[in-house]
């Protein structure tokens, strides 16, 4: 900071202790997430793996990881990820909103609504590894579920669930839509109950129905939530690894048409080919910034506030005017 | 305002770091708690060798509840880490150890470790095994060991670097109900007319459909006897990857065999695959190596242990060749470079693979086919009939053909290729892909466990 | 008011309600039957009763030296709880720091803690394990506990939270009081914090426990691994193979702490849930 | 034709608190009616009833002449301005006042004439296209008004919509809202606990406490003629003194007897109350200091604890005969605290109330 030639006025600044307080996470992001994420960049541009017991020491190779990268997999596994969290999170909000409408309904009084939540959010807790294995005992060629469906006439013969496409797909998009449908119902309560009545009121007051009232006054007000359920799922779906990893045991299978992208990271990390993992790990993060910087700005409401949209503008003509 | 600044947020820093560090100093862990004397680790993947060791080696004193540990008359604590097979975790984590051999201490270094047929010669090509001439007194054990378990832990220039107690002739086990339901018979040497060759076999599997029965479990049976005759190993030179017209001929006839239903669409080791091996299957016969007998068909077969026909598969299997000689697997133990119990190694590895009295007693109580010729021909002439097999003496059967086996096929990259290849080819018998993209979905999965193989090519 | 319509959107509502309540509630109800069943009993087939062999397949998994059960759910117990507490403490700190003081750093030091917000940890997994090996931390519980002290979603919920029911007044009221910064944060900042501070260590330890992909990265042995690395184990073919009792006795051994320490706060942490609602 | 009538109309609680238990209220068309009392006495239950925003639980509503128990609140033809505004944030002014007729389909072009014409008269025009958070307090309620005005409703009803504003706008909104009436000519149903809006705005007056209807009448009625001691002591501010006294016969009537004064009325009916004591009300500013006031026996001398200076009127904080009083008296005459002054009560203008059923006698 530049020296005041004035003398030093002594008024009491807090500000040192505002770097203090602040100071341990910065320095924790930086040694555990800042100088890796670094590594990870700068090991990309490296052929560096480990072969057996021999280390194929780092050998700069420029942007070959990345070429080999494009034509691999990759965009296929970016596919699957984002199919995977779209089968997962589209049930979810939709149940969710749903859920959300009546239990703050007055009108429907349903009773033990608080049983209904603890229920509804258990899931959550629950290891998605566990919550994987389980799913997998389960839904084995002679699992319980097939056994099941079997005996009760449903089905004549049991149903393959982890060789179909659509079957494990369906499977670990079921797991996502119960793991997080609790969370996000409670979320969404929440902020309807934010809203005060009186809105309800006068939207009953000028005629709306149920349904109207959910989507012209209820639906806008928790937008901002609706946004932050967005945000954070969608890195979550980004993030997507237990459950299809411990379900299809690393396979992706079948036909990896469920290898997901850390899948396919972790593949790279667990045979110690640190160039190819840096590469994927860089793209990865690309991704991430894009996806995050587009939700953030287009869908935030406070940004776009100023210009009003075209269709609301009030046009004043001047013949309609008969005082 | 600046320097003391500085100092303060170092402090902070410090501070949580001693915070964290002293916190979880418990996360740590202690080592290994064995008395005064010395530590010995062997690596493994499965407590097949852990439970013969226990039985069978002289030096056991007691062995610890939860079996992690056994402890020998001298109070050296042997310490048993397992590790899974499956995704070459087994080889990963064996490598990180043995990579940091050195700076490891005494008790943390890796003394003994087993390895496999499939990924053996990594080891043995390596300056990480020690060669067995330098432990003292257990090469010329060895001579009445059969050649093909020589050959495939013997490095470049010949040194053997590997001994085992078994070894692992292929044969066909199956059910004798069944047989006598569709053949007539549950002789061994009817059961083998019917299955001498692959044609037959293909017949043989037919009546069974007929009849309601599948001939096969799963679509990785059959591997084994096909890659065991490939012509030459996958990969010699490190970078490309040959697959033989062989593990075709396996491919084209799984694919035919699960489009005519002769097998119960499994996988290798599923649970669905094991429930095969139970009483109500429908299954006929696996193809199964001598340490499966054991290691797997009976505990699938009974798996309450009754050791009674009425309630369980127990007598109710036998054993024939089959249509070609193959074998799979089997135990290699190898001893660490830079191990600190190298003379209590040597004496494990003479003990247990070459005293006729030990492997004797495997060979009758586990059904092991134990690794030296001459227990093998006294077994065949006077052993009265495994029990779990109704009473038939499958020496007989198998000494002649043990002394065919080869293993020259081995490649250090066999775990990963195997697993790979049947993982990839089973979306194609489940007809989720067709064999182009069952094969590209092979080559994927190859480059990501294997960087360095560059090409892989297939037969015409 | 009109009756009729609302009475069928109860109806609707409630059957819809009870699909769900099945769906969440099923597959734990048959892991419960199933870990007392034995294996064979399992392999016959689904059984809506209870089997007898609960002792067994407990005695089995615990004295299973392949599955140190015992430290694994110490290893996650220790990691999880460190990380609530270095979470929740350091998020509530930093939040303190850029709610009370205004300094030059201020709104680029948000708006940075904003955007790593959203960027998930794995990307920086391969030079991470570069990093805590060269300090000669792999395969030791710190790497899991250290990096929990910068959380960003934790730090996002305190700063919002403060916002919202921490007034400045009692910041200065304390300093007239004569309690220097520390003081003032730790005696009246974090007693006013309580309710977030309670509910972010209960998603912190949840989220610890349940994590798999860095664990299974770093811990290579088997004292040292935590509970979701044991399990995904048992996928691998080289467990299943005799006993799917032992495979389900262990997945309840997981789920089941959670599920009682759950039901009997889940007052809180159904609030908590909603507690971050509401922060607009 | 939109009076709107209550016949033995009862609500109860869901918690069995019943709130208002028997209603018969009648409103005419086309008139002010402003329904006032202490918090908790009904008045927004009664008003939200008509809205339909609260049920019946018995007796029958009408609004002109079809019974609406079982109507929902937007088949009503009402409109209603909430305590804080109910303004939906997310809508422009614009879109605020244009939404119940989108909802009823109403034309485009209409649309925007009654728009128009609201904004016209609430001098919204500038603000049209702002969302609610960009307006003030004063701007925000007139959109609730024009949100109201626009659906041309036969029933206003109106729910404490100035209690959020400041003193100075309240005043001005208040005279917006009466010259609003006279202009739209709809029946106004006006809720509010402040009785100097209630006496400035309302054509009639419908005083309620527990639900029950104390008094309904116009407002001079109400300050002339309370017919309980409740009404009494509700209306006017400050509020109206009471005072225990004692009746004894004398000539020319009965004197009121308290502390040393005697105010002799001639009252036919105090014959019952003879030798016993009678509550007696008067309004502060019905204290005299004037000396054409000063009869035989009414005056009273006391003393003043606290005196409030108003500018062009002072308040006077009395004590005399051990209770307290207050008197509102011209700034000239107005004395200091501490002292005495001597004044009398106008004798046309005393209030008498029955002490145990508090009616008026």
């Amino acid at each position: 900071m530049a020296r005041k030639n004035k003398p030093e006025v002594k008024e009491i600044s807090y500000a040192k202790w505002g770097y203090l307080f602040i100071a341990p996470f910065f320095i924790a992001f930086v040694v555990f997430q800042l100088v890796p994420l670094a590594q990870t960049v700068y090991y990309s541009f490296f052929e560096y793996y480990r072969s057996g017991l021999t280390v194929i020491g780092p050998t700069p190779v420029g942007l070959d990881n990345y070429k080999e990268l494009f034509n691999s997999d990759f965009l296929k596994y970016f596919g699957n990820t984002v199919i995977l969290w779209l089968a997962g999170f589209i049930p979810q909000i939709v149940v969710s909103l749903l859920l959300a409408a009546w239990f703050t309904d007055v009108r429907l009084k349903i009773k033990g609504k608080q049983f209904f939540k603890v229920v509804i959010y258990m899931p959550n807790l629950i290891m998605a590894s566990a919550f994987a294995m389980l799913f997998f005992a389960l839904f084995s060629n002679n699992g319980p579920v097939n056994a099941t469906l079997v005996s009760l006439g449903i089905l004549d013969h049991p149903f393959r669930f982890l060789s179909s496409v659509a079957g494990t797909r369906g499977l670990v998009a079921l797991m996502n839509f119960l793991m997080w449908f609790g969370n996000t119902t409670i979320l969404l309560m929440a902020a309807v109950m934010g809203i005060s009545p009186s809105l309800f009121e006068a939207a009953e007051l000028d005629g709306c129905s149920p349904r109207q009232t959910f989507f012209r006054v209820t639906l806008p007000m928790i937008r901002p939530i609706l946004v932050y359920v967005l945000i954070t799922s969608m890195i979550g779906g980004l993030q997507m690894f237990d459950v299809p990893q411990i379900l299809t045991n690393g396979k992706g299978s079948p036909d990896r048409t469920v290898t997901t992208l850390i899948m396919y990271l972790n593949n790279h990390l667990f045979s110690k080919n640190y160039g190819m993992a840096g590469a994927v790990s860089v793209v990865l993060f690309v991704i991430c910034a894009i996806l995050c910087l587009l939700v953030y700005f287009n869908l935030n409401p406070t940004e776009n506030d100023r210009k009003i949209k075209k269709r609301d503008r009030f046009k004043p003509r001047k013949e309609a005017l008969n005082g | 305002m600046k320097k003391g600044f500085k100092a303060v947020l170092s402090l902070a820093l410090a501070g949580a770091m001693i915070f964290g560090m002293t916190a979880c100093g418990g996360g740590g862990g202690e080592e290994a708690s064995g008395e005064a004397g010395k530590v010995l680790n062997i690596w493994c993947w499965n407590d097949e060798f852990q439970t013969r060791f226990n039985d069978y080696y002289p030096e056991v004193k007691e062995v610890a509840e939860d079996g992690s540990t056994t402890t020998l008359n001298d109070g050296t604590v042997v310490n048993w880490i397992i590790e899974p097979n499956e995704g070459n975790n087994y080889q990963n984590k064996l490598d990180e150890a043995l990579l940091n051999q050195e700076s490891a201490a005494a008790d943390d270094k890796v003394d003994m470790f087993l390895v496999e047929a499939d990924y053996a010669r990594k080891y043995t090509n390596s300056d990480s095994t020690m060669n067995i001439a330098d432990l003292p007194g257990v090469l010329d054990a060895t001579s009445d060991q059969y050649e093909y378990t020589k050959e495939v832990v013997s490095d470049a220039d010949g040194n053997v670097k590997g001994v085992s107690w078994q070894a692992c002739p292929g044969l066909i086990a199956y059910r004798r109900s069944i047989a006598k339901e569709v053949l007539g018979t549950d002789d061994p040497a009817a059961v083998q007319e019917a299955v001498a060759d692959w044609d037959k076999f293909a017949e043989t599997a037919q009546k069974m459909k007929d009849a309601g029965y599948f001939m096969l479990s799963g679509y990785d049976d059959t591997f084994r006897p096909f890659y065991n005759n490939d012509a030459a190993p996958f990969v010699e030179d490190g970078k490309t990857l040959n697959v033989d017209k062989n593990i075709m001929d396996w491919v084209a006839m799984t694919k035919d065999y699960t489009d005519k239903g002769y097998n119960n669409k499994t996988s290798l080791w599923s649970d669905d695959w094991n429930a095969d091996q139970g009483k109500d299957s429908k299954v006929f016969c696996i193809p199964a190596c001598t340490w499966e007998i054991d290691f797997t068909l009976t505990g699938n077969a009974d798996p309450d242990g009754t050791k009674d026909p009425a309630q369980s598969a127990w007598g109710d299997y036998a054993v024939c060749v089959g249509p070609v000689n193959w074998c799979w697997g089997g135990t290699w133990l190898t001893a660490a470079t830079g191990t600190d119990n190298a003379d209590l190694v040597a004496d494990i590895m003479t003990k247990m693979t070459t005293d006729p009295e030990i492997l004797n007693k495997i060979a009758t109580e586990k059904g092991d086919f134990v690794n030296s010729k001459s227990v093998i021909k006294d077994l065949a002439a006077n052993y009265e009939g495994n029990d779990f097999l109704g009473g038939q003496n499958h020496y007989a059967l198998l000494s002649d053909a043990a002394e065919g086996l080869s293993l020259k096929i081995a490649s250090p990259y066999d775990q990963g290729i195997i697993e790979k290849m049947q993982a990839a080819m089973k979306d194609y018998y489940d007809g989720t892909v067709d064999l182009d993209t069952a094969k590209a979905n092979f080559e994927k999965s190859i480059k990501e466990i294997y960087p360095e193989i560059e090409t892989v090519n297939w037969p015409k | 008011m009109d009756k009729k319509p609302s009475h069928a959107r109860t109806v609707i509502a409630y059957i819809v309600l009870i699909i769900l309540t099945f769906l969440c509630l099923f597959f734990f109800y048959i892991l419960l039957i199933n870990c007392t069943r034995s294996h064979a009993q399992i392999q016959h087939g689904f059984s809506a009763l209870p089997g007898s062999s609960f002792a067994k397949n407990f005695n089995n998994v615990i004295h299973d030296a392949k599955l140190p059960v015992l430290s694994g759910i110490k290893n996650s117990l220790i990691v999880s709880t460190f990380c609530a507490i270095l979470a929740t403490y350091f998020s509530a700190l930093t939040a303190y720091g850029l709610y009370a003081y205004n300094f030059k750093l201020k709104k680029p030091a948000f708006i940075f803690i904003m955007l790593i917000l959203v960027m998930p940890t794995q990307v920086s997994a391969m030079g991470f394990i570069n990093v805590i090996t060269k300090m000669g931390m792999l395969n030791t519980l710190y790497p899991l506990i250290l990096p929990s002290i910068a959380a960003p979603a934790v730090f996002y919920f305190m700063y919002s939270y403060m916002q919202s029911s921490l007034p400045l007044e009692l910041v200065e009221a304390a300093r007239v009081d004569g309690s220097n910064e520390f003081m003032t944060f730790n005696r009246v900042v974090l007693p006013i914090m309580k309710p977030a501070l309670a509910v972010q260590a209960i998603f912190a330890f949840v989220q610890n426990w349940n994590n798999y992909f860095l664990p299974a990265l770093i811990l290579q042995d088997n004292s040292k691994r935590t509970l979701p690395i044991l399990i995904a184990m048992l996928r691998s073919a080289d467990f299943l193979k005799f006993d799917m009792g032992k495979v389900y006795m262990l997945i309840t051994l997981a789920i089941v702490p959670i599920i009682i320490v759950y039901i009997a706060l889940s007052k809180y942490i159904v609030a908590g849930v909603a507690l971050g609602g509401v922060k607009e | 034709m939109a009076g709107i009538t209550f016949k033995n109309v009862v609500k109860t609680y869901d918690n069995g608190v019943t709130v208002v238990p028997d209603l018969n209220l009648e409103i005419k068309d086309k008139e002010f009616v402003v329904l006032v009392g202490p918090s908790g006495c009904g008045k927004s239950t009664t008003l939200r009833m008509i809205a339909g925003l609260e049920s019946i639980t018995s007796g029958e509503l009408y609004i002109g002449d079809k019974l609406m128990n079982a109507v929902a609140p937007k088949n009503r033809n009402i409109a209603m301005v909430f305590q804080n505004y109910a303004l939906y944030p997310h809508l422009t002014v614009y879109k605020n006042m244009t939404f119940a007729l989108e909802l009823a389909k109403v034309p485009k072009d209409e649309m925007n004439r009654r728009v128009q014409w609201a904004a016209e008269i609430l001098g919204l025009e500038p603000y049209l296209d702002r969302k609610p958070k960009a307006l003030s307090g004063g701007q925000r309620q007139r959109v609730a008004l024009g949100r109201a005005m626009v659906r041309e409703p036969e029933v206003f009803l109106l729910d404490e919509p100035l209690s959020n504003l400041d003193a100075k706008l309240r005043t001005e909104m208040r005279s917006q809202i009466t010259k609003l009436h006279k202009k739209l000519g709809t029946t106004f149903v006006y809720v509010t606990h402040d009785q100097t809006e209630a006496m400035t705005m309302g054509d009639r007056i419908c005083v309620m406490k527990d639900g029950v209807i104390q008094q309904f009448d116009t407002p001079q009625n109400l300050y002339d003629h309370p017919c309980n001691l409740f009404v009494a002591g509700f209306i006017g501010s400050p509020q109206m003194n009471f005072i225990d006294a004692q009746v004894k016969k004398a000539d020319g009537g009965y004197a009121l007897c308290f502390g040393d004064v005697e105010i002799v009325v001639n009252k036919p009916e105090l014959a019952a109350y003879e030798g016993k004591t009678v509550v007696c009300g008067i309004r502060p500013e019905d204290f005299h200091a004037e000396q054409q006031f000063f009869g035989s026996g009414n005056v009273m001398n006391a003393y003043i604890d606290l005196d409030e200076m108003m500018g062009s009127e002072s308040y006077l904080y009395l004590e005399y005969a051990g209770q307290k009083l207050i008197a509102r008296v011209p700034a000239r005459y107005a004395k200091k605290a501490e002292e005495n002054i001597e004044l009398a009560a106008d004798v046309e203008k005393i209030h008498l109330f029955d002490k145990e059923t508090e009616l008026a006698i």
